[in-house]
């Protein structure tokens, strides 16, 4: 019985982050429209384009791979099972500890790892060109999440999640340690997302691009899986900085269908919050160049460090 | 009567070790064969003496062997052979005659530091003997250091040998001096041949130094 | 004395002799090559025999551990030099390089050398030694000589004259010896008789001996080719004929060595005296790096060998300087298996040398690919001078570095340097000369790798299994040494 | 039993480096000598995992040094690396079956092959310092040997030159460590070292030769020079061997020498291996991303991952030295696992590599492309090597690193302020070098089989023979396996540990659903299996339901690129152009790149050319002065040569004066 509810508490969250991804952004559209005075897009618009999508025909270019036709399923599966194995709305869900924080951010290496890949399949310049930026940004944006990762799981003493998010609303202390990953955390989450001042996926000018370079050749059904993977990205980096640093009203596995509630309407709440900041944020910046982008990750990753070594200090462990 | 062959032995072992400087001093390579002469006959003369004074009939022989083949056939040969080569007339540069003078001292006051603390034990007619015997093995490694010509070289050469020659003499009752000395002079034969056959006019090595370098530079 | 007349040791000694007087009245070089072998092998023979006889005292002869070690190793070597010496002569004639004369002369002296350091070796008393190793010296200058090329007679006359000054001073060190045993033995004979030496050593004058051991190490030290004495090796070894530069490598250099540990055993029996280690440590570092650094500029490929024969005296002399068991075991050792395989190498070496019609080493190259025998049992030989398993030598280096890293650390690092410098240019000259594009060859040659693969063969054997007889006669050589 | 098993194979081995001299004229000699060579690796690989009667088993043989004898021994460390050896040195074998045949000379390959699989035996086997050092430089010389297989190429025989300098250089390192060990009476069996106390400055000279030693071997860096260039210069299943399996005796040695011969650590020890590994990692990734000789790449990440190793190692020390037992056990475990790891995929790559090489030719990525479509399956088993070596789950790469990781978040419970803050930094210097791997990997994936062929060679290459093939697949399988079920390899390795670090991790095998926890479940855990179920069920979900309700529809079309209609394979990103930005942002710091752009005027025809000059620094100001500095002195000494006879003499008459003064005084 218990058995089948985690089963079923664990098929909920999966399929509540596939669905709450595209609204997600829809929602950051929406706003970012309306702090530009202008009527946006209604939230639900990106469903409808996935779904367009979906049942166009697909575009192949002659010397496409197989390589090529299977990353977009590759990149999507990577990118869901990551994202549905952070807490959303309650922790130690049933396979939660399959993967820990480790394992769930190289989970989105191999994903960006077959994008990249994809991106130099068909031989042309700007694959070329995204890729590389791509695998530039990843390998620094990489050890900067690790670093943050060191921060918690010290100050925590574990790597799984939901233990983080217990400990974290267990014992809520304030550490200038978190507060440096938290900053790390954010820049990390807006490179890796390709958003402004790192890149800016509404563009198609093609020179400062990098996500939307790599996926130019994609049509139809794939890009449709591409643009979702994108959006459960973001998704999961957001609920990844409210289950580790506000993991206020995560209800716990074994918790009551009302806890659970709770805590689905809190992890909305958050999402809604988070899209509305990142919407802020991009309007009030301008994209920055390409080779100015490692210095931005390159601070992410000296105050992650900077971070890991305060831990001692505050804290002799 | 003691003493006095003592003293006798010490003049003459002291005559040779002048005989020594004068070749350091001697620039004519004739006047070098002269005093070489000189040298080996006051080696022979001393080398008897030990004979007598120790009653050790084989070390005539020695004697022997020294005033024949050293004073005379030596001699004689090497004159041939300048003249062959043309360079009786020949007067070398020595450098600094008063330098070398000076180590020669110097020399001879090491050997007898050397010698003298460390044959305290021998008797006495030994112990000189030894030390200026070593004094001329220094000078005639000192000649071959500072003469260029290949003729003079070996002449410093022999009269260390005579060193040589005289220390085994003068070592009591040393067996085999005679075949030493054979042996030693059977060598000096071949070097004095050896600078025949070889035509060496200068020096040992027979070509100038720039030449010396563009030969062996590969090597 | 009569019963001495039918000892194995006089045969050792007396066979070259009579071969050597035989070989000078025989025109025919094919036969006198012939005779020249027999002699040799007979004599090899014979000194195997001394390993069965009891040990015996002549009157001038005496056999001991020691230098039995010396005499079967040199006669051996004398064997296979004489079995390679025999194709090599052949092809010198063949290109006229000699006449049929020069090959009477060459092995007229090639016996009487062998005589001349059994005798040394077998010598039991210091002035036979002495006029033995005297004798040894002017065979070996004639032989260097032979090929009367300018370049030949001035490393003739080079050797000559540099050996000559050595000998004199081993004179006299030989003199100043039986002064200081001549108070204590008394007068005569029994004065320069090593066993009477041995035994009485303690009693000595020490200043005297220091004096005497002053000489002799330069004396001897010269023939060693212990640097800064030793200018005369490598000409005399890159201009004579390459049989009589493996003899010299392979023999000579132990014929002085062994002198010079006799005498260092007679310091060290006295307490008084200065301890010879020292002194022998740093003539033979000095020979080691001097030679590693000098081994970078060659052009000639037989001066390259020649220098790491010094480098490798280098290494003995310091091994025995060292004393005590595993470094005396070691230096042995390290003198057996350099021997074989420098005579190895130098064989093949003469041959390469025929084969390319020249000694450059720059117009040597590709040998594994143009003759392939030559080439690998060149590089076969060098990996085994350089010191590399599981050839002998390896083991006899492992044993000196380590056993001086954990007595004198500071000392070992000079060695190592050493060593390493050496491997480095050696490696470097072999790449060059064993791969690559091969040069063109001038002629053909019957090379007869017998020898070679004989002498790397029991390097090889050596590196894996030492027989115990050998072992434990090794070391009690190794006590005999202190 | 097992042991006299493994002596029997080795000597083997060894008659079959005859054989293969002996019997050259036959046509079928190379794949008969590999076939025995895959044979008897397969025996030794038996005689590692079969059940050993004793705990461990030793023998002496009367050879070597002769009061010591020859001494072997099987204990759990050398079983595991005997495997690891012999699986290896089968699949090389295995692959070489079919790819040694296009061998021009088969006979520079052959007898020296089977020597260098019995060296490193031997090494692995040995327990006496003689026996090590000569199956040490034993394995150094066969693999020269193999280096100058191609000795035409000038570079090759530059490389091999350098090679085996570095190799007796360590060889005199390690020697001397020996040297301490076995002390003034020469007692150089290990049991003996075992039992012998060792002073404290003692245990320090021992580590840093130790660490010379083997690091030389293992190519840690600054030692790491000869490792590019010797690697790829040997044939492709050579190089597999050299990079996949010599390196990882180096590491053996290590670990030998300092967890069992050198006695209790103290925490310092843990310092030099961090610090030098992390230094390894870096330079060997960041070199690896700059290479377009695709062997000169997988060289420069095998240098990468030497130093992941000794970062676990080092953490081990730190963890053995505090009495931490558990933690240790996890780095050690670690260690080895990421050991086994590596052999595995880097032999694949290697082979991937040989396969391209035969199949086009071509070594430079710069002059490939495409290779996907000309060589499918080679293209496929390599995205799996690359994949693995990129540290990406559910593949093995990731498993030893992630425990790696796991090591370091247990640091800040040492005691040493040291270690405590130098550990995070090294924690940097892991996950970038991972982080870049995984970039160099795409770079080199991407440039050589993705795109379009840069050159005729590249359209025309093609699939090697079965036997590659087949070998490739084989390991493929088995990085997945390690991968997916991580428990098997860490409870084989869990014994290794007790017995050298004292503890071991928990038995994995029994936790629920296959997946490891290294010290509990709360802690951290990671399923492989798990994952990787949840990817392919997903992604064949997803298929499914697109394909069922949206559309299944495709056509082929030019590529839309822009709208650029410029055809030409030359508009690709270049390999060099990929890494252009990791050169800029890091280039500078560790290799002194230049990069000179001559562009033509507007309305010049000629083509704009960039040139990229790079420098290896720790070459420049490290090794560059050595060898000046000895070409010199050789200059100047050389003046010894040149000298006439009388200063000769004069040399002696100065030595003897000199001498008879001291004597006087």
């Amino acid at each position: 019985m218990t058995f089948l509810f985690g089963l079923m508490a664990q098929s909920i969250q999966m399929l509540l982050v596939l669905a709450l991804a595209p609204l997600l952004i829809g929602l950051l559209r929406k706003l970012k429209a309306r702090l530009l005075r202008r009527e946006g897009p209604p939230i639900i618009q990106p469903w409808r384009d996935l779904l367009r999508l979906l049942r166009k025909e697909v575009v192949l270019a002659e010397n496409a791979s197989w390589l090529y036709r299977a990353a977009p399923y590759l990149i999507f599966a990577m990118t869901w099972v990551a994202a549905s194995l952070v807490p959303t709305f309650a922790t130690g869900l049933m396979f939660s500890w399959s993967a820990d924080l480790i394992a769930i951010i190289a989970l989105l290496g191999s994903a960006r790892f077959f994008l990249a890949l994809a991106g130099m399949d068909i031989g042309t310049s700007f694959g070329g060109i995204g890729s590389s930026r791509e695998a530039m940004f990843g390998s620094l944006a990489e050890p900067a999440t690790i670093m943050i990762v060191f921060t918690v799981s010290f100050i925590a003493g574990t790597t799984q999640l939901s233990e983080i998010a217990a400990y974290m609303v267990a014992n809520l202390e304030l550490r200038a340690s978190v507060g440096m990953a938290l900053v790390a955390l954010l820049i990390v989450a807006v490179a890796e997302n390709g958003r402004v001042p790192v890149d800016n996926p509404a563009t198609h000018l093609e020179l400062t691009m990098v996500h939307e370079a790599m996926v130019l050749e994609y049509s139809g059904r794939y890009l449709a899986l591409i643009e979702i993977a994108a959006a459960l990205k973001l998704l999961l980096y957001i609920s990844l900085i409210a289950c580790v640093f506000f993991p206020v009203g995560l209800a716990s596995h074994d918790a009551g269908p009302k806890a659970m509630a709770i805590g689905l309407g809190a992890y909305v709440l958050k999402l809604a919050i988070g899209g509305g900041m990142l919407a802020l944020f991009e309007t009030s910046r301008a994209k920055m160049r390409v080779f100015r982008v490692p210095d931005f990750l390159g601070a992410g990753l000296m105050l992650g460090l900077l971070a890991t070594l305060l831990v001692f200090v505050t804290r002799s462990l | 009567m003691e003493l006095l062959t003592i003293d006798i032995a010490h003049l003459l072992a002291g005559a040779l070790v002048l005989a020594s400087f004068m070749l350091l001093y001697q620039d004519r390579l004739s006047g070098l064969i002269n005093i070489y002469t000189l040298h080996a006959v006051i080696l022979s003369l001393s080398v008897a003496w030990q004979a007598y004074y120790q009653n050790a009939p084989h070390l005539y022989v020695t004697a022997g062997i020294a005033a024949v083949f050293k004073a005379l056939i030596i001699p004689f040969s090497l004159r041939r052979i300048i003249k062959r080569l043309r360079i009786h007339r020949t007067v070398e540069v020595v450098g600094g005659v008063g330098v070398t003078m000076l180590i020669g001292i110097f020399l001879v006051a090491l050997s007898l530091v050397v010698m003298l603390p460390a044959t305290a034990a021998a008797d006495p007619l030994a112990r000189e003997d030894i030390a200026f015997a070593l004094a001329i093995v220094l000078l005639g490694l000192l000649m071959m250091v500072t003469r260029r010509n290949a003729v003079s070289q070996i002449i410093g050469f022999m009269s260390l040998e005579n060193g040589l020659i005289l220390a085994a003499a003068g070592a009591n009752g040393m067996p085999l001096v005679v075949e030493i000395s054979v042996a030693f002079s059977i060598l000096i034969a071949f070097i004095v041949i050896g600078i025949f056959l070889f035509r060496i006019r200068e020096r040992f090595d027979n070509v100038d130094l720039l030449e010396l370098d563009r030969v062996r530079g590969g090597r | 004395m009569s019963s001495d007349l039918f000892l194995v040791s006089n045969a050792v000694v007396g066979i070259p002799a009579v071969a050597a007087i035989a070989l000078a009245l025989e025109p025919k070089y094919r036969r006198s090559a012939i005779i020249n072998l027999c002699a040799s092998g007979v004599t090899f023979l014979f000194a195997l025999a001394l390993l069965i006889v009891e040990p015996e005292h002549s009157g001038y002869l005496f056999v001991d551990d020691l230098n039995i070690v010396f005499v079967v190793l040199s006669t051996f070597i004398g064997f296979t030099t004489s079995v390679y010496s025999a194709s090599y002569i052949e092809h010198e004639i063949e290109t006229g390089r000699l006449t049929s004369t020069n090959v009477r002369f060459y092995h007229a002296m090639y016996q009487s050398l062998m005589c001349a350091m059994n005798l040394a070796l077998l010598a039991s008393n210091i002035g036979l030694m002495w006029v033995a190793i005297e004798v040894a010296t002017l065979t070996t200058v004639l032989m260097v000589g032979i090929y009367r090329t300018p370049h030949a007679l001035e490393a003739a006359w080079k050797y000559f004259i540099l050996g000559s000054v050595g000998i004199a001073l081993a004179l006299f060190g030989t003199i100043l010896i039986y002064m200081a045993a001549e108070p204590i033995l008394g007068q005569g004979y029994d004065a320069m008789v090593w066993t009477t030496l041995m035994q009485q050593a303690p009693q000595f004058n020490p200043r005297m001996l220091n004096v005497a051991f002053v000489f002799l190490m330069l004396g001897y030290g010269t023939k060693v080719g212990l640097a800064p004495m030793h200018a005369w090796l490598p000409d005399a070894h890159a201009e004579g004929p390459t049989p009589i530069s493996a003899v010299l490598s392979g023999l000579l250099l132990n014929v002085a060595l062994y002198a010079v540990l006799r005498f260092k055993m007679l310091l060290t029996a006295n307490a008084a005296a200065i301890t010879p280690g020292p002194l022998m440590i740093t003539l033979g570092l000095a020979s080691l790096i001097m030679a590693a650094f000098m081994l970078y500029r060659r052009g000639d490929i037989k001066r390259l060998f020649a220098y790491s024969s010094i480098e490798h005296m280098g290494i003995i002399a310091f091994a025995f300087g060292m004393g005590g068991p595993l470094a005396n075991f070691a230096g042995l050792l390290h003198m057996t298996m350099h021997s074989l395989t420098k005579s190895a190498i130098f064989f093949s070496v003469g041959h390469i040398a025929q084969v390319k019609g020249t000694q450059k080493i720059a117009d040597i190259r590709g040998l594994t690919q143009s003759q392939p025998a030559l080439g690998w049992s060149l590089v076969a030989g060098v990996v085994a001078i350089i010191g590399l398993p599981p050839l002998g030598l390896f083991m006899s280096e492992f044993l000196v570095v380590s056993s001086t890293f954990a007595r004198q650390p500071l000392l070992a690092i000079p060695l190592v340097f050493g060593l390493l410098l050496a491997f480095g240019a050696l490696l470097l000259r072999l790449t060059g000369m064993a791969f690559g594009e091969p040069s063109h060859d001038e002629g053909e040659v019957k090379a007869s790798m017998l020898p070679v693969y004989a002498h790397l063969s029991l390097v090889l054997l050596a590196g894996i299994y030492l027989p115990s007889h050998l072992v434990t006669w090794f070391q009690n050589v190794a006590r005999l040494l202190g | 039993m097992p042991l006299y098993l493994a002596l029997t194979c080795v000597s083997a081995l060894l008659a079959v480096s005859v054989y293969a001299i002996v019997d050259r004229q036959n046509r079928a000699i190379s794949r008969n000598v590999y076939r025995l060579c895959l044979g008897l690796c397969g025996a030794l690989f038996l005689a590692a995992v079969m059940p050993r009667g004793a705990h461990v088993v030793s023998a002496a043989l009367p050879l070597g040094l002769p009061w010591i004898g020859m001494h072997f021994r099987i204990d759990v460390l050398s079983a595991f690396f005997l495997a690891v050896v012999n699986l290896g040195g089968a699949a090389a074998s295995a692959y070489a079956i079919g790819y040694g045949a296009h061998e021009k000379e088969p006979m520079r390959v052959l007898p020296f092959y089977a020597a260098f699989i019995a060296g490193m035996n031997a090494v692995v086997l040995a327990d006496d310092a003689f026996t090590f050092l000569v199956a040490w430089e034993f394995m150094s010389l066969a693999s020269w040997a193999l280096v100058l297989t191609h000795h035409h190429e000038e570079e090759n025989r530059h490389a091999g030159f350098v090679y085996l300098l570095m190799a007796s250089f360590g060889g005199f390192a390690l020697l001397m460590a020996f040297g301490v060990l076995g002390g003034v009476g020469g007692a150089y069996d290990f049991a003996t070292i075992r039992e012998s106390t060792k002073e404290g400055w003692k245990t320090g000279l021992v580590l840093a030769l130790a660490l010379v030693g083997m690091g030389s071997k293992a190519g840690l860096a600054p030692l790491h020079i000869w490792l590019p260039l010797a690697h790829p210069a040997a044939p492709s299943h050579v190089s597999a061997l050299m990079s996949g399996v010599m390196t990882k005796v180096a590491v053996y040695g290590f670990i030998r020498v300092v967890f069992d011969l050198l006695g209790p650590p103290a925490f310092w020890w843990s310092i030099e291996p961090m610090s030098f590994g992390a230094a390894s990692a870096l330079v060997g990734v960041l070199f690896a991303t700059i290479q377009s000789d695709l062997k000169k790449l997988l060289a420069y990440s095998t240098i990468e991952n030497i130093g992941v190793i000794f970062i676990a190692l080092g953490l081990a020390l730190a963890f053995k030295a505090n009495g931490m037992a558990l933690p240790a056990a996890l780095a050690f475990t670690a260690a080895l696992f990421h050991v086994f790891n590596h052999s595995l995929f880097k032999s694949l790559l290697f082979f991937g590599a040989g396969a391209v090489l035969h199949g086009s030719g071509e070594r430079s990525i710069e002059r490939l492309g495409g290779l996907i479509h000309s060589m499918p399956k080679t293209a496929f088993l390599f995205l799996g090597g690359c994949v693995a070596i990129a540290a990406l789950p559910p593949l093995n790469g990731f498993a030893s690193e992630w425990l790696v990781f796991q090591a370091i978040l247990l640091s800040p419970a040492l005691p040493q302020w040291t270690i405590k803050l130098l550990v995070p930094a090294v924690g940097v210097a892991l996950a970038l070098s991972a982080a870049l791997g995984a970039g160099c990997y795409i770079r080199a994936y991407g440039v050589a089989f993705l795109g379009r062929p840069r050159s005729e060679a590249a359209r025309a290459a093609h699939d090697p023979d079965r036997w590659s093939l087949g070998t490739m697949a084989v390991l493929l399988t088995l990085c997945l396996i390690a991968g997916l079920l991580p428990s098997l390899l860490i409870d084989t390795i869990s014994p290794v540990a007790r017995d050298f670090v004292g503890d071991r991790m928990p038995t994995q095998a029994e936790l629920s659903w296959l997946s490891i926890a290294p010290i509990a479940e709360s802690r951290s855990s990671y399923n492989g299996l798990l994952v990787f179920v949840f990817i392919l069920f997903s992604a064949y979900s997803a298929r499914w339901v697109i394909h069922r309700f949206g559309s299944a529809r495709s056509r082929r079309g030019p590529a839309w690129d822009c709208g650029y209609i410029v055809r030409s394979p030359t508009t690709q990103y270049t390999g060099s152009s990929f890494a252009q930005p990791i050169r800029r942002t890091l280039g500078v710091m560790a290799f002194s790149v230049r990069e000179r752009l001559d562009m033509p005027a507007p309305g010049d025809m000629r083509p704009a050319r960039l040139t990229v000059e790079i420098k290896d620094r720790i070459y420049d100001y490290l090794y560059a002065p050595l060898t000046r500095a000895v070409a010199s002195c050789a200059t100047g000494l050389n003046v010894l040569s040149l000298l006439t006879i009388q200063q000769y003499l004069s040399l002696v008459f100065a030595a003897l004066v000199f001498l008879l003064i001291l004597v006087a005084i």
